[in-house]
């Protein structure tokens, strides 16, 4: 059927602007690379209940728009809003090359496609993709986390691991009531909006939002 | 009743964001805390019975950790009105935060669903994140950063590992809600392998929240820059919450005959913290990280006694109530320390006992119940740890706890007892806010109260304090050796 | 214990009191003979004791109770010890299982008093003299304690008057050898319990080299009178367990045993006087050797014992 | 210290007919909820027979503190003092009491917290602070790593933490474990008692202790580790003869080098220190007699060895509470206990001086005095372990013998050496000034000197008192042949009784003696005895300086046993023609300290440091010497230096990435260690299918 092949295709993609997302050297592209991965991720549902029962139901349509509202729009608003209000050195500067985290991300994805398809579910899942693309996804906003300096990269790539887990998530899409998904989308968004103002403080603390620096407590 | 405990704290920061005058926002806080405290307590005389399939409710475990975290609040509450200071930028935020993070961690207590449960914990740790902030200095702010990327991070994979068990709950049919109830009740039907990973994640994303090694390093760090009262409110509480978390998924693993396995990883995990603090206690020269240590050894212990199972997880609910009170003290006295000396230098802090008698007397008394010392309660819990691993029989735990707690009393002892004895330096003034006795009185007081209730309730235990306790002790335990399981199983296999 | 031994016991506890100060004028004039002069009379040392005895004494300023109940402590102590052991005849008036125990500790409390009487001068000599007389004593204590050992396990009892009766006289036959070296020993002990050479010289003067004699320099008068005769009666007492057990006599000898006791004191003094002649004195930091020798002795005696009834 | 003379009395009755005749167990359940355990307390004749020690010491210390603290003035205030002892009185009694493990624990532990405040209760000086840490550490560690384990595997074997369950399960446990528990039990019990080498905390903390609380220590508190090695023999079966041989050789070690660091020291309480530790051997030493002969099946020997130990515990915490005591009053009256320092008290406080004396005669086991009873039972035990060729033959009891002689010789020399020169001769410091004594503290005193003269003199009604004590010990054994040996054992003190008897007799008879003859003398000559300057070869005027010092005193015996003290002695020697200042000092710091511990602590310390600034930062000890590798960095190194600056700095994305390693950790090791964690693609269809029959 198309559906598969197209929801297929959407996973893939998310997969790829995984990969570029560690490759961008550029903070404003970073963010705007995660909202277009949210995107496909809120369109993703809808996909899945359609090819899974024709009709839509009142949950999925729910999940998509909250998703979309929020990591398409209001984050990425906020995010770059930071970016805007302090001046910052717009350059990504990360711990590890370019290169060589592109070549990391892409072993991590190699692993977990090949992993994940060993891995059996319950019930069989509508993309035998899911699985895998979600541990690639969750795995590559780790490897962002820990590689990168900038305290915004940071904020990205905890928005990473949030969308991989948004994907294992719809694995269980007529499990998860509603209002538990909406509570945790809020509380993404909250602590979100906290990292924000935090990041903003940094950098004016510090007039640098580069967390190396941010090294003075440990034990002596 | 559920909602009171989760609307009365709302509805108090509320009125702590509306009310335009900052004694009035104090004695906001402080009612609002009373309030839930009488609530609890209140809740203890009525029978309360749980709906099954609600989000909230209140089960043996859960009231337990809901009663010690209004305690704690209640206490931290007074205290802060003797520890605060008047010029407080956005005091209202602050205080609605405390509050908040009480609302929040009612909710988590009474949580029957294992999503309802994240979420609130995670409001948890959103809310105290500004309270971490309170002293809006570079430290204090790195600090804030470290403890809110690190606790997101952890509760993500938490998410996840929630994830996992609802997968893990697929095959059942008719298909169930993720409330604990029913996960204990089917859980002899859910898929092992997917449980499994379920737990993993779950122990790394609340193991970090809760401090446990080598997970824990955002600890010493938020307990030492954070002002002391809110640290109190977090190794206290928080920590609790967090406990709790990784309970709920024990309780699901046990009742599917996972306890030996799940068992196991806490054990190792606890053994780590344990032997982690000790290393780090040693030498260390900054008491409120010392403390901060301390508590991660606390929490491995109890870690430990659950994964002990039977003796072990009672200690391990007696050690969870000795902690809560005791951390209190420790960071009460540290506060007051901190205004007195104005330093978090070991060594810059001597001769408390001349100093001022009471302060170095109630600390002396903190450090003993801390160190598991006699007659205060922690000794007990230890003890019954150690018995319930020798009972097991598995030596290698009794040599590692005993070695590794001894290690951690030396390294504390050493540390503070400087501190207390000997003559005080010159230069430090007599009482910390000048001819302003009534906050000294509260903040020791309020050290005192808690202090005092470790001390009766380590000597002589009530009878309903030691029904709470085994009850709750038995809510972990019942399921793993209750033969309706092993029934359900045989009944499973026939077909 | 019977009438008869009770009667004896009389006569008996007469010698011995009056026996003494005899022993000493025995070494001194032995020791006369080998250095080819007359040497005293033989009631020359009870002249002497009269002598002291009416004398007004002299204390030093320095001095307080203790210097004066330190001799009277010693030779109370030696009396007491006098009842447990064998003297002339082969059992004590008092003896019981394990009075050997207490005569050591006696002895011990002799020396304790007298140190402490030498003390109390604050007269930097008498200290010296103190501290060796510890020091020595206390590295002979171990070896009188092994050849008790010794004794104890041959004869299977510790009361004195058994261990050195009639039943040392059968384990001659088995353990020869192990009971020469205890008597070795003994013999080693007795020179330095009783302060004679090669331990230390009671004739010299000068005072750097005394033990005994300079812890009694301040004493004068009966004190001094009481030390002397305290000295004496250890030598018999010390004697005499060396010759029951070097010499036990059988019992079939009735009332020539004590006599023939008597005799061998005698000869014990000379052979006594015959080495104070023959030897120089050792150097003070060579006195332990000697008497870690004696240990050695008797432990090797303990050894051979102990296996010995193994086999 | 009301309540801690009441307290005292009431033990001592409680005790009391317990020790008239051996009548059952009474014990009591009360009410009391525990977190853990049982509030169980029980009474049996060896708990009596503590009872009674703690008794008659504590009452006299009672009535001696108010004076004493009076004296000493600290910032402190005596309610604190008085409280702390009221307390320390309570869980001295809980421990003996208890019948319960955890109960006693919960004593144990209490009684050393309320000790170590006691300790610390004048603790501005810098050496009081050192002093009472190095007693809390060390307790506690005696504790934590042996005691308790101890416990667990006991209570683990039996199911229950009652003291009656214990031995039954001790019963049913192999030889090896028996060994191990015995092992421990030495070690932890030994560090309360001042074992060597886990002695080291008496001599830390007794000399800086309030002189009440030293004799408490010294006359209890390590009195407590003998009754929980005893306490943990009641409930072994007979261990192999290796156990006893151990605690002998243990014992003769702490007795012999006790005494020995004792001789070398300068400071009287610290001296009594170490002579606790020599006691306790000595009572070790009847214990291990016991051992032998329960492990050799003679009740006899074994009852005996028992006995004199017990006895001992009692003799010990009467002369050796005396001695603190006075050396108590001494540093009361004269603000110092520097032996060199003292001198002439005789003169200046002579009731003191006769206190201290008796203590000495007791302590050194001389007769006519209570140290002798028990000593004396001891030996006649070895001997009759000798006799019968228990341990190794007899050779081990033969040993216990020769180094308890030993032992009686170097405490003779070491008390000669401290009473000659702090009672005799001059004051060698003209400053110190010696107050009198105040009376309490003399009616206190007195107490316990009587209490050793009455022993001492007529040990035949005092020895029954063990009997009943001693059968809890041997219980063990066959019933027939126990009676037998508990009945022989008071028999010989009748005897003995006789000759101590005629010794004071004779001492009385020979002071009358010398007063007649005194008279006598005077009436001759008409002139009384002169007092005149000390002779001393003829010094006209000899000074206090002039005279011998301790450290000479007891050189020649230091001298000669170097080769187990290691002494350092600074001898600055007289030269030139005009020799000024020379001096010799002998110093013998103690071995089991400077060889054993420090270096462990040192090394554990230094280990930590590392690995803390290794993992968080701080200095590193690592970075240097890796930095310090000059040449162009090859890749193992930038690796190892990346490494390092990454731990060493607090960073964030460390910290994440340990989050990140140890998930990654477990996920892969339960893929690994479960196979069902994954499958194979082959059972993926059988699944499918299941998946697909399953929807409908």
């Amino acid at each position: 059927m198309m559906s598969q092949s197209i929801i297929d295709a959407a996973l893939i993609l998310v997969v790829l602007l995984n990969l570029a997302m560690l490759a961008t050297s550029r903070l404003a592209r970073c963010v705007r690379i995660f909202a277009m991965q949210s995107l496909l991720l809120a369109a993703l549902p809808l996909l899945l209940e359609l090819q899974h029962t024709r009709a839509l139901g009142l949950h999925p349509v729910a999940i998509a728009f909250g998703a979309a509202a929020l990591k398409v729009i209001v984050i990425p608003w906020v995010l770059l809003r930071v970016l805007r209000t302090g001046e910052i050195h717009r350059e990504v500067e990360p711990m590890i090359g370019f290169t060589a985290s592109m070549l990391l991300g892409s072993l991590i994805v190699i692993a977990c496609f090949a992993f994940g398809h060993r891995l059996v579910l319950p019930v069989k899942p509508q993309s035998d993709l899911l699985l895998s693309v979600s541990m690639a996804t969750v795995l590559n906003g780790l490897l962002i986390l820990v590689s990168r300096v900038k305290a915004i990269t940071q904020v990205v790539g905890f928005l990473i691991v949030e969308n991989g887990v948004f994907i294992f998530g719809l694995l269980l899409l007529e499990q998860t009531p509603v209002l538990v998904e909406l509570g945790i989308l809020l509380d993404l968004f909250v602590a979100v909006f906290i990292m924000g103002i935090v990041v903003y403080h940094i950098r004016r603390e510090f007039d640098h939002m580069d967390t190396n620096l941010l090294d003075a407590l440990k034990e002596s | 009743m559920h909602v009171l405990f989760i609307m009365v704290p709302v509805a108090f920061g509320l009125l702590c964001l509306a009310l335009p005058w900052p004694r009035w926002q104090l004695a906001s806080l402080v009612v609002g805390s009373l309030v839930h405290l009488g609530v609890t307590i209140r809740s203890w005389m009525t029978e309360t019975s749980i709906e099954a399939d609600a989000f909230f409710g209140i089960d043996p475990l859960g009231h337990l950790f809901l009663s010690l975290n209004s305690l704690l609040f209640a206490a931290t509450c007074v205290y802060f009105v003797g520890y605060h200071r008047k010029a407080l930028i956005s005091q209202r935020i602050f205080l609605a935060c405390v509050l908040g993070l009480l609302a929040s961690l009612s909710a988590l207590c009474m949580s029957r669903h294992l999503g309802v449960m994240w979420v609130s914990l995670e409001a948890a740790s959103l809310a105290a994140t500004p309270l971490i902030y309170f002293r809006l200095s570079a430290r204090a702010l790195e600090a804030t950063w470290k403890f809110l990327l690190m606790n997101s991070v952890g509760i993500a994979l938490a998410l996840l590992g929630i994830f996992c068990i609802a997968v893990a709950t697929q095959p059942v049919k008719p298909a169930i809600f993720l409330t604990t109830g029913d996960l204990i009740a089917q859980a002899h039907r859910l898929d092992p392998t997917w449980l499994r990973a379920g737990f993993l994640l779950a122990l790394v994303g609340f193991g970090t929240k809760m401090g446990l090694a080598p997970l824990h390093s955002w600890k010493p760090d938020a307990y030492g820059e954070a002002p002391p009262p809110v640290a109190a409110l977090l190794s206290g509480g928080m920590t609790l919450g967090a406990f709790l978390g990784i309970l709920r998924v024990y309780q699901v693993c046990g009742a599917a005959g996972l306890a030996q396995w799940a068992g196991t990883w806490l054990v190792v995990f606890g053994l780590l913290s344990v032997a982690t603090a000790a290393v780090f206690v040693v030498g260390n020269n900054d008491y409120r990280r010392i403390f901060a240590y301390t508590s991660v050894e606390h929490m491995g212990v109890m870690v430990i006694g659950v994964g002990l199972g039977l003796g072990g997880s009672y200690a391990s609910m007696l050690h969870a109530m000795h902690n809560t009170l005791n951390k209190g003290v420790l960071f009460f006295m540290a506060g007051f320390f901190w205004r007195l000396y104005e330093s978090n230098r070991v060594r810059d802090v001597r001769g408390a006992l001349h100093h001022h008698p009471v302060a170095g007397v109630l600390f002396l008394g903190g450090l003993c119940a801390t160190c598991g010392l006699p007659p205060f309660g922690m000794f007990f819990s230890e003890l019954g740890i150690l018995f319930a691993a020798a009972e097991k029989s598995q030596w290698w735990v009794v040599a590692l706890f005993t070695l590794t707690l001894c290690i951690v009393f030396v390294g504390v002892m050493t540390a503070m007892l400087p501190m207390v004895f000997g003559p005080p330096p010159e230069n430090v003034r007599s009482t910390p806010f000048g001819e302003k006795r009534w906050r000294t009185v509260t903040m020791l007081g309020s050290a005192a109260g808690l202090l005092v209730l470790a001390l009766a309730l380590g000597a002589y235990q009530p009878a309903f304090v030691r029904n709470a306790l085994t009850q709750a002790a038995a809510t972990l335990t019942l399921p793993i050796d209750s033969a309706a399981i092993v029934v359900a199983r045989a009944a499973e296999a026939r077909p | 214990m019977s009438i008869l031994r009770a009667v004896l016991a009389v006569p008996e506890a007469i010698v011995l009191l009056a026996l003494p100060p005899l022993l000493l004028s025995v070494i001194a004039k032995t020791k006369a003979k080998f250095s080819g002069r007359v040497g005293p009379p033989w009631l020359q040392p009870y002249f002497d004791l009269y002598k002291l005895i009416q004398k007004t004494p002299v204390y030093s300023r320095t001095t307080t109770w203790v210097f004066r109940t330190g001799p009277i402590v010693n030779l109370a102590a030696l009396l007491t010890a006098a009842t447990l052991i064998p003297v002339l005849s082969s059992d004590s008036l008092l003896g019981f299982s394990g009075d050997i125990i207490l005569v050591a500790y006696l002895f011990a409390l002799g020396r304790m008093f007298t140190v402490l009487a030498a003390m109390d001068t604050g007269s930097s000599f008498e200290g010296m003299g103190a501290s060796r007389e510890v020091t020595f004593g206390t590295m002979s204590e171990p070896a009188l304690f092994l050849s008790f050992v010794v004794l104890a396990v041959a004869t299977k009892s510790l009361q004195l008057s058994q261990m050195m009766g009639s039943g040392l006289a059968a384990e001659w036959q088995v353990a020869a050898p192990a009971l020469v070296l205890v008597v070795g020993a003994l013999l080693i002990v007795l020179l330095a319990e009783t302060c004679r050479v090669p331990v230390d010289d009671p004739a010299t003067h000068l005072e750097l080299t005394m033990i005994h004699e300079v812890m009694a320099l301040d004493h004068s008068g009966p004190e001094f009178a009481v030390i002397t005769y305290a000295a004496a009666l250890k030598f018999v007492l010390l004697g005499s367990i060396l010759l029951h057990t070097a010499i036990p006599h059988p019992p079939s000898l009735y009332f020539l045993g004590p006599m023939l006791r008597m005799v061998e004191l005698a000869a014990l003094a000379c052979l006594v006087g015959i080495i104070e002649s023959m030897t120089a004195r050792l150097r003070l930091n060579r006195v332990p050797m000697l008497l870690a020798g004696a240990t050695v002795l008797s432990s090797i005696a303990v050894v051979l014992v102990l296996t010995g009834r193994m086999a | 210290m009301l309540g801690v003379f009441a307290a005292a009395m009431m033990s001592i009755v409680a005790a009391g007919p317990w020790l008239s005749g051996s009548s059952p167990i009474e014990s009591a359940v009360i009410s009391w909820p525990l977190p853990l355990g049982t509030a169980h307390l029980a009474l049996d004749g060896l708990t009596a027979w503590f009872l009674l020690t703690i008794g008659i010491l504590a009452a006299c210390v009672a009535v001696y503190s108010p004076a004493y603290m009076e004296g000493i003035a600290g910032r402190a205030p005596a309610a604190a003092f008085g409280a702390l002892m009221c307390a320390l009185m309570a869980s001295l009694i809980l421990v003996v009491c208890a019948a319960d493990a955890v109960l006693f624990l919960v004593g144990w532990e209490a009684m050393m917290l309320t000790a170590f405040f006691l300790v610390a209760f004048h603790h501005d000086l810098p050496e009081v602070r050192r002093g009472a840490w190095i007693y809390l550490i060390a307790n506690h560690i005696g504790t934590a790593l042996f005691v308790l384990p101890l416990f667990a595997v006991l209570t683990g074997g039996a199911g229950s933490t009652e003291f009656s369950a214990l031995g039954p399960a001790a019963g049913t446990f192999n030889r090896s474990t028996l060994i191990v528990l015995f092992v421990l039990g030495l070690l932890g019990f030994g560090t309360k008692a001042g074992l060597m080498p886990m002695h080291i905390w008496l001599p830390a903390a007794h000399p800086v202790a309030p002189t009440p609380v030293s004799a408490l220590l010294s006359g209890l508190l390590v009195k407590m580790g003998i009754y929980g090695l005893l306490r943990l023999l009641t409930w072994l079966p007979p261990l192999p003869t290796f156990c006893g041989i151990l605690l002998l050789i243990v014992s003769v070690v702490s007795g012999v080098m006790g005494v020995l660091y004792a001789l070398a020291q300068h400071d009287v309480k610290r001296l009594l220190a170490y002579h606790t530790v020599e006691n306790v051997g000595i009572i070790a030493l009847g214990i291990s007699v016991g051992m032998l002969g329960q492990s050799a099946g003679h009740p006899a020997l074994a009852a005996l060895g028992y006995a004199g130990a017990l006895l001992h515990v009692t003799n010990h915490a009467l002369f050796k509470g005396l001695l603190f005591l006075s050396a108590g009053a001494v540093l009361h009256g004269t603000g110092t206990t520097a032996i060199e320092r003292l001198g002439g008290l005789a003169k200046r406080t002579p009731v003191n001086a006769f206190m201290f004396l008796v203590g000495a005669t007791a302590i050194c086991g001389l007769p006519p005095l209570n140290g002798f009873v028990s000593e004396w039972v001891i030996y006649s035990s070895l001997f009759a372990g000798v006799f019968r060729g228990v341990g190794a033959s007899g050779a081990a009891p033969a040993l216990g013998l020769v180094s308890l002689a030993l032992m009686g010789g170097l405490a003779l020399a070491c008390f000669a050496k401290v009473f000659g020169v702090v009672f005799l001769g001059q004051p060698r410091d003209a400053i110190v000034s010696a107050h009198p004594t105040p009376v309490r503290m003399k009616i206190a005193m007195g107490g316990l000197a009587i209490g050793c003269m009455l022993i001492g003199i007529f040990p035949g009604q005092w020895l029954p008192l063990v009997q009943s004590a001693t059968s809890e010990l041997v219980r063990s054994m066959p019933p027939a042949e126990v009676e037998l040996a508990i009945r022989s054992i008071p028999a010989p003190a009748a005897e003995l009784s006789k000759p101590i008897a005629v010794f004071v007799l004779v001492v009385i008879g020979l002071v009358l003696i010398r007063r007649r003859v005194r008279a006598w003398a005077t009436a001759l000559h008409r002139t009384a005895s002169r007092v005149v300057a000390t002779w001393s070869c003829a010094y006209a005027e000899p000074t206090a300086r002039m005279q011998y010092t301790a450290s000479s005193f007891a050189s020649s015996l230091i001298v000669s046993f170097r080769a187990l003290l290691w002494p350092h002695r600074e001898l600055v020697s007289p030269a030139g023609t005009f020799p000024v200042a020379s001096h010799l000092e002998t110093h013998a710091p103690d071995i089991a300290e400077r060889e054993l511990f420090e270096p462990l602590f040192g090394g554990l310390a230094r280990l930590f440091a590392m690995v803390r600034t290794l993992s968080l930062g701080g200095e590193s000890g690592a970075k240097p010497d890796i930095a310090a590798e000059s040449g162009h960095p090859g890749p193992v190194r930038t690796l190892l230096l990346g490494l390092v600056s990454a731990l060493r700095s607090g960073s964030i994305q460390v910290r994440l990435a340990f989050i990140v390693v140890t998930l990654v950790l477990l996920l892969v090791f339960e893929a690994i260690s479960s196979p069902t964690a994954v499958n194979s693609p082959a059972s993926h269809k059988s699944v499918d299918t299941a998946a697909t029959e399953v929807k409908p």
